[in-house]
């Protein structure tokens, strides 16, 4: 293990730009969004220089920690205030800091028309702090911190602007519905102290093996629903939909391509113990290849660009998620879809940014349709994330999904066959609603109002498109290329290398996905490229449709569930505490006070009746005495 | 009862003669007080029972407090209570209705209550022990016993008594003294006043009470022109007092002007 | 004769002066019937002196006395100030102070 | 150098000072009261420099005679508990002074009464936390409503009297349980070698388990009451809501934690036996504090009673984590404490400064704040954010010791307890959608936002709260070896791992 110095200066960078440009208030208006760009940019150069170093060092030597400063320091309870990069964050810092950068120079434009761009900015270098302190924490309560700091940063961005009340409502929801992971996460640090009286990750993983399975499990379980709340898992997934109110540069950074992201994280983070409670590895698959295929259907229905992203998003973190749950074989590959996926998500998100931007923020694809002409850049930049998306080879989607979908059929018997049709299944539907999308968008015939003038975006926001989309092509095979990534991470992971039973080859393997992303591809074309498309959506459709639309019912089911309950107990116990507690309080005094006026009745200001009940109180004295005296 | 006869009848002492005689004549004022409308009765009633009481004391060898019960209470406080009853004993009888629901009766059965425990533990109490009488503290007389006690032990009580009587007094006129709330009318201002008043009726003053052949007092009033009479000429402390006599008995054609044959 | 009847008398009185400050109304015979029931207790006082062959029974009467002269003084007073102003001697009109 | 009796001297010379003005001298008196609270300020602090931390016995101790026929002592002294918490007090009193400069006006009596009353309860604050002889703890306890009293029912809003009626009675038959149980006590020590109030010779009495279960109960409802623990709370949220947003501020910030501090320093001090014997059903009271509260915040439609509510569910955690009887526990419990004065400070003082300019408390009367003040908005989203325990504010780190030591020993509270972090983000975020988010509500768009002297009230409380979240370091040090002092007195030791039973 190697100490540094420097790694601070990831975290503090940002933090500093967000803290400078949200106390400075508007005397920072005029630069405050280049110095948060060059902050984040700096940051993203410590990030490299990290790298350069880590290159340069042998495997064993190749983590990198820093100490801070004692952070809370109670009894047995000892958490420093400490930083850790190896091989799996360095992956994250550089995605985060490298998409990040790319975002903030996006923004600049896309958000220059906006008065509040200053805080805007401020939140992007806020949600980077946070970011890179997560996946930075060398202990479960550091990356606490970032865990809700990143949660932070969503809300206040989900809701930047929340003068229109909806939006406001998404941000709570999300932030609500992430506490309820948090709230595992919290149970999953107490069960650690508990059972293993530390809190840190090396330590946890050196007590994992002394630990019993229960502990574990639901050490597991609990992590299972921290990651579920904040990368938009079932059951926790409903938020995410909701949150594209955000700008949608903050669709791309963190509901794409980095915060989403972090259950992944966490789970592959804590292998040591997962590995050792089967039973909630098999909850992540399950949960994986639920809301692998929830995401998927979700987005077949969806007219909104950025709901049907969003749903591609829960879908495809469905995949990573499956992909961890699949032990060590899989943690390498849920990150390499993980890394590629920050980079075609996100390209394609900014590309729903840019044909808004050029449509007058109008988000329903039933009002795109033609825009290749007018877009020629987004199109291309969009249509390389597209092909990357579906798996097409050698875009980067296929070297990473390829490989899930192969391990998954390699988990073995039934649940191997399961989950690799599930996977493929997945594959060809992400083909059909992608397709769909595309088509919608820049194919066809235009849809859209008289007054909307498409135009292609300036520079500063086709540039980070056009970068994302290089990536979107390159990046799974230079991942791949030699196993690169699954040695970088191999040290990390406890790999054993049991040979691994091939259910499959891997290229017929391939072959199915191919032939899957192909079906689905035929059927969007013959739905949607085949007849035109209806500028309203109909409203002559099938049942399913109807449910897909509605997400699953999600929100219904949420709303019924927990929402509605919780309303009524809330006004019942208020009535409850006005009523019968502080009720019974005001009765006493009641009591008090009415046995008062009754007496008062005594008090009738004739002086004759004091007297005689003065008269009346001798006879009693004098009775007592009687009493006394016989 | 039978007891209390044979004891009448054995000690026929002086002194049992006259506790049983005004005894019971104290017992008769003192509740004859509590049912005579006219408060002037109530205070001679009550001097009555003083005076037996005095009597009692002296019976008992307390002759000092005797003297001073005559001296003080009947001749000076009930003095200051017949004053007071002139100032304002206007309305001289006092109905005797009571008018706060059930506090007859109550203080009926409380007194009866009190006055037989009293009795009854009084019974407890004293019966059978004989008193031992004060002629031995009388050797020295009875005024030089009480002013040996006064002046040594009970110095410090008498003197507060002292400070307490002449704060009373001073506190009896701080209240008695009337201040006045506006400025006394000048001779001026009352002329205007009935000049200017409702009626030119009383300009030339009150008329004076009425003067008959018959009756010549302040306490009939006189007659006006038309031969109403005017209430007005009548004191109105006599009027409220309702000593205002009828003129008619005083009127010339009411006379019985017959001269009865003396049988 | 027994020098216990006159504290009989004493109760009787007491009572009797008891009965009339609650039943009568004019403030002046009230007055009476307060000094009533302070004349009995004196005669009380110089009985009981009588039985111990003491002279601090009546000292006590004396000092009774003494305060029920200042007593009606002051309480006169306040009879004539309170007739003053509500043109009243009885006691049930004096009944603002209440509740 | 008697540190205490200086520091108790100090706020009643101010008070001397300012009742010697002429009515007329408002601002004078004002300015003389922030002169004194700062001075008092700076004094504590030079006395918590000389704090010794390692040392568990009283310090700073001085101790005079006072009614010697019954054996009662003017006694002083101060554990790291009560340091922290008179620290606490003393920061609390210029803020509220500064934040509510014009709130004294339009009250029943003059300003420089209000000032008067601020820095006499000053002195009570820090003579209760500073006392060591049980009697003259009891005299100031009750003392100290009387200055609240009139704070609350002079200068209050709304039903303000009938507010202050109901927090002084039931203050007051709390305090006549505890009266009770202090005259046990000072009987008992007369039958057990003389009379006496000392509060280190009284936990060494004998006594049966029946007296000191009683005896016990008699504190403990007190505190219950002063803190307030469910089902004794119905007080604070009509207190909080009639009085001025400074006394809020010391009746939450400051008043209530004498409840709690009194708990661990005399229920457990002195009946460890019943303590234990009572732990069950306090940590479900507790619990149901946390859960309870936090649902009528949910529901509350006024901003100040909602912090009341809030307010009783965090004091559900102070409680759970006193009587949990861990040092993780216990230690957050103190911190928390020390961390809920500033955080609900905060957001008290910026709700009422919102009520000043709005004229009106309930929450749906506001809307889009943001956009018009959006100073005042971000300090209340930040108070708000320090009140749900955000990592990295200060509550967290209390929160979190609190839960993770219960957890050792009894893990379904602390589980029950944690949904309550759940309850807690939306008790801030609602009234922060509806307040401060969504479209300017009319009537709202010519609000002025903080003034500077506001953001200098505000900004040391906003400070205290960030730094302590990301380095508690220095107020864990004082607080540790007091927290694990009062563990091992009561004869417990810290659960070890249990890996899981394995």
């Amino acid at each position: 293990m190697t100490t540094s110095t420097s790694l601070v200066y990831l975290i503090a960078l940002p933090l500093a730009g967000a803290a400078l440009l949200l106390l400075g208030g508007r005397r920072t208006d005029k630069w405050g969004h280049l110095l948060a760009t060059a902050l984040s940019a700096s940051s993203f150069g410590v990030g490299v220089y990290q790298l350069t170093q880590m290159l340069g060092r042998s495997t064993e030597e190749r983590p990198v920690s820093q100490k801070l400063f004692d952070w809370i320091n109670v009894g047995a309870f000892n958490v420093d205030a400490g930083l850790l990069l190896d091989q799996l964050s360095i992956c994250f810092v550089l995605l985060i800091t490298g998409v990040g950068t790319l975002i903030h120079i996006y923004s600049i434009s896309y958000m220059s028309h906006d008065q509040d761009r200053r805080r805007f900015f401020a939140f992007l270098n806020l949600f980077i702090a946070a970011m890179l302190l997560l996946v930075l924490g060398d202990s479960y309560l550091s990356l606490y911190v970032g865990w809700e700091g990143v949660g932070l940063a969503s809300y206040l961005l989900i809701g930047f602007w929340n003068q229109k009340p909806a939006y406001a409502t998404a941000s709570k929801k999300a932030f609500v519905m992430n506490r309820v992971g948090d709230m595992g996460l919290s149970f999953a640090i107490m069960i650690a102290f508990a059972t293993m009286g530390t809190v840190s990750f090396a330590g946890v993983a050196e007590q994992a093996e002394n630990t019993s399975e229960a502990a574990l499990t639901g050490m597991g379980i609990m992590l299972l629903i921290a990651a579920a709340g904040k990368s938009a898992q079932f059951p926790l997934q409903a938020w995410l939909g909701d949150a594209m109110a955000g700008p949608t540069p903050v669709s791309a950074l963190i509901h794409a391509a980095t915060m989403v992201t972090a259950g992944v994280y966490l789970i592959t983070r804590s292998n040591f113990v997962f590995d050792a409670a089967p039973t909630a590895q098999l909850l992540v698959v399950i949960v994986g290849a639920i809301t692998l295929m929830f995401g998927a259907l979700i987005g077949t229905a969806k007219d909104d660009i950025k709901k049907a992203l969003a749903a591609s998003t829960m879908s495809q973190i469905g995949y990573m998620i499956l992909a961890a749950g699949l032990g060590p074989v899989g943690y390498a590959f849920a990150i390499m879809h993980l890394l590629t996926h920050g980079f075609f998500k996100a390209g394609m998100f900014l590309g729903a940014g840019s044909v808004m931007h050029g449509m007058d923020d109008e988000v329903n694809m039933r009002k795109y349709g033609a825009l290749r002409k007018f877009m020629p850049i987004t199109f291309a930049t969009f249509g390389l994330g597209y092909l990357a998306i579906l798996g097409v080879p050698p875009f980067a989607g296929f070297y990473s999904k390829d490989m899930i979908i192969e391990t998954a059929f390699n988990a073995g018997g039934v649940k191997g066959i399961i989950l690799g049709s599930v996977t493929l299944l997945g594959a060809a539907i992400t083909a059909f609603y992608m397709t769909r999308v595309m088509i919608l968008t820049f194919t066809g015939t235009k849809r859209w109002d008289e007054n909307a003038h498409p135009h292609e975006s300036p520079w500063l926001m086709w540039l980070p498109m056009a970068i994302l989309a290089i990536g979107s092509v390159s990046s799974g095979f230079l991942l791949s290329r030699g196993d690169a990534l699954v040695n970088w991470l191999h040290p990390l992971f406890d790999h054993h290398e049991e040979h691994e039973q091939h259910l499959l080859e891997p290229i017929v393997v391939s072959g199915l996905a191919l032939t899957m992303v192909a079906i689905g591809i035929a059927i969007a074309f013959v739905k949607y490229s085949r007849q035109d498309v209806a500028s309203v959506a109909p409203e002559d459709v099938s049942v399913f449709t109807k449910i897909a639309r509605q997400d699953l019912m999600q929100d219904r089911f949420n709303e019924t569930v927990f929402m509605r309950p919780g309303q009524v107990l809330t006004t019942t116990l208020v009535a409850t505490d006005e009523v019968v507690i502080d009720g019974t309080v005001r009765t006493v005094g009641k009591i008090a006070m009415g046995s008062g006026s009754a007496l008062r009745g005594l008090q009738n200001g004739f002086v004759r009746s004091y007297a005689a009940l003065i008269l009346l109180g001798a006879v009693a004295l004098v009775a007592a005495i009687w009493v006394v005296v016989q | 009862m039978l007891q209390l006869a044979l004891e009448v009848g054995q000690t026929a002492k002086p002194e049992a003669v006259m506790f049983w005689i005004l005894g019971p004549l104290a017992v008769i004022a003192a509740l004859a007080m509590l049912l005579v409308k006219k408060a002037v009765h109530s205070a001679i009633l009550m001097a009555f029972v003083m005076i037996i009481l005095a009597v009692f004391y002296i019976a008992q060898d307390a002759a000092f407090l005797g003297i001073v019960q005559i001296v003080v209470y009947t001749g000076a406080v009930m003095m200051l209570f017949l004053f007071i009853l002139m100032l304002v004993g206007v309305d001289s009888s006092d109905s005797l209705t009571e008018t706060i629901r059930g506090l007859r009766s109550l203080a009926i059965t409380a007194a009866i209550g009190f006055g037989g425990l009293m009795i009854s533990l009084l019974g407890h109490a004293t019966l059978g022990r004989s008193a031992v009488g004060l002629t031995a503290a009388n050797a020295d007389g009875n005024v030089q016993g009480i002013a040996a006690l006064l002046f040594s032990t009970y110095v410090w009580p008498f003197e507060v008594v002292s400070a307490l009587l002449i704060t009373a007094a001073l506190g009896a006129m701080v209240l008695a003294h009337h201040q006045r709330s506006t400025t006394r009318p000048t001779q001026r201002q009352l002329s205007i006043n009935r000049f200017r008043g409702d009626s030119l009726g009383t300009a030339a003053g009150l008329s004076g009470p009425g003067v008959y052949a018959r009756h010549n007092a302040v306490d009939v009033p006189a007659l006006l022109p038309d031969g109403t009479p005017a209430a007005d000429s009548v004191n109105a402390t006599l009027s409220a007092r309702g000593d205002m006599l009828d003129y008619k008995k005083f009127d010339l054609s009411e006379i019985n002007t017959k001269v009865e044959e003396e049988k | 004769m027994d020098a216990s009847n006159y504290l009989y008398i004493s109760a009787l009185l007491f009572t009797i002066g008891a009965v009339g400050v609650v039943v009568r109304r004019n403030a002046i015979v009230v007055f009476m019937c307060i000094e009533l029931m302070l004349n009995a207790a004196n005669l009380s006082f110089v009985t009981f002196s009588r039985i111990n062959g003491d002279l601090n029974g009546q000292v006590m009467a004396f000092f009774t006395m003494v305060v029920a002269a200042c007593e009606v003084v002051v309480g006169l007073a306040i009879i004539v100030t309170i007739y003053r102003s509500r043109r009243s001697a009885s006691v049930d009109d004096a009944s603002l102070l209440k509740r | 150098m008697k540190w205490l009796t200086l520091l108790m001297l100090l706020p009643l010379a101010g008070a001397a000072i300012i009742s010697m003005l002429p009515k007329s001298m408002e601002k004078a008196a004002k300015q003389a009261a922030l002169g004194t609270s700062l001075v008092v300020m700076a004094a504590t602090i030079a006395m918590v420099v000389r704090f010794q931390r390692d040392n568990v016995d009283f310090q700073f101790v001085e101790k005079y005679s006072w009614i010697p026929s019954f054996g009662i002592n003017y006694a002083l002294g101060v554990d790291a508990i009560a340091l922290v918490l008179i620290l606490l007090s003393t920061i609390l009193v210029p803020v509220v002074v500064l934040a509510g400069w014009n709130e004294a006006h339009g009250g029943r009596w003059s300003v420089k009464t209000f000032y008067i009353l601020i820095l006499v309860l000053e002195t009570m604050m820090i003579g209760v936390f500073a006392a060591t002889d049980v009697f003259l703890f009891y005299v100031i306890f009750e003392a100290m409503l009387i200055p609240v009293y009139f704070l609350i029912g002079g200068y209050g809003t709304g039903e303000r009297a009938a507010a202050a009626v109901k927090f002084l009675i039931y203050s007051l038959v709390g305090g006549l349980l505890m009266l009770a149980s202090v005259i046990a006590l000072y009987v008992m020590s007369g039958a057990q070698g003389g009379h006496t109030f000392d509060i280190n010779k009284l936990s060494e009495l004998q006594m049966s388990s029946t007296t000191q279960n009683l005896l016990f109960l008699g504190f403990f409802i007190a505190f219950a009451i002063k803190a307030p623990v469910w089902p004794f709370h119905t007080w604070l949220p009509d207190a909080a809501k009639s009085a001025t947003p400074g006394t809020s501020v010391l009746l939450l910030g400051v008043l209530d934690k004498v409840g709690t501090y009194g708990m661990i320093r005399f229920c457990l001090t002195l009946f460890p036996e019943a303590s234990e014997t009572f732990t069950p059903i306090i940590l479900v009271l507790a619990v149901i504090s946390i859960i309870y509260g936090a649902f009528l915040a949910i529901g509350a439609k006024d901003i100040k009673r909602l912090i009341a509510y809030t307010s009783i569910s965090h004091f559900g955690f102070i409680t759970m984590g006193i009587f949990a009887m861990t040092s993780q526990a216990q230690s957050g419990a103190i911190l928390y404490m020390f961390n809920h004065g500033f955080s609900t400070a905060a957001l008290f003082l910026v709700a009422g400064w919102m009520i000043s300019r709005r004229g009106s408390s309930t929450i749906s009367d506001f809307g889009g704040l943001q956009r018009v003040t959006p100073i005042m908005a971000w300090t209340f989203f930040l108070a708000g954010l320090s009140s749900l325990a955000l990592p990295g504010l200060s509550s967290f780190v209390s929160e979190f010791l609190v839960l993770v030591g219960t957890f050792t020993r009894y893990p379904v509270h602390a589980i029950i307890a944690t949904f309550g972090i759940v309850l807690a983000a939306l008790y801030i975020l609602i009234p922060v959608q509806i307040a401060l988010h969504g479209p300017t509500t009319p009537g709202n768009e010519e609000l002025k936002d903080l003034n500077l002297r506001e953001k200098l009230a505000i900004a040391p409380v906003i400070a205290i709260i960030v730094v302590l979240g990301f380095y508690p370091a220095p107020l864990l040090k004082v607080i540790n070896p007091a927290a694990s002092h009062v563990i091992t007195q009561m004869g417990f030791t810290d659960p070890a791992p249990t890996n899981g039973g394995k």
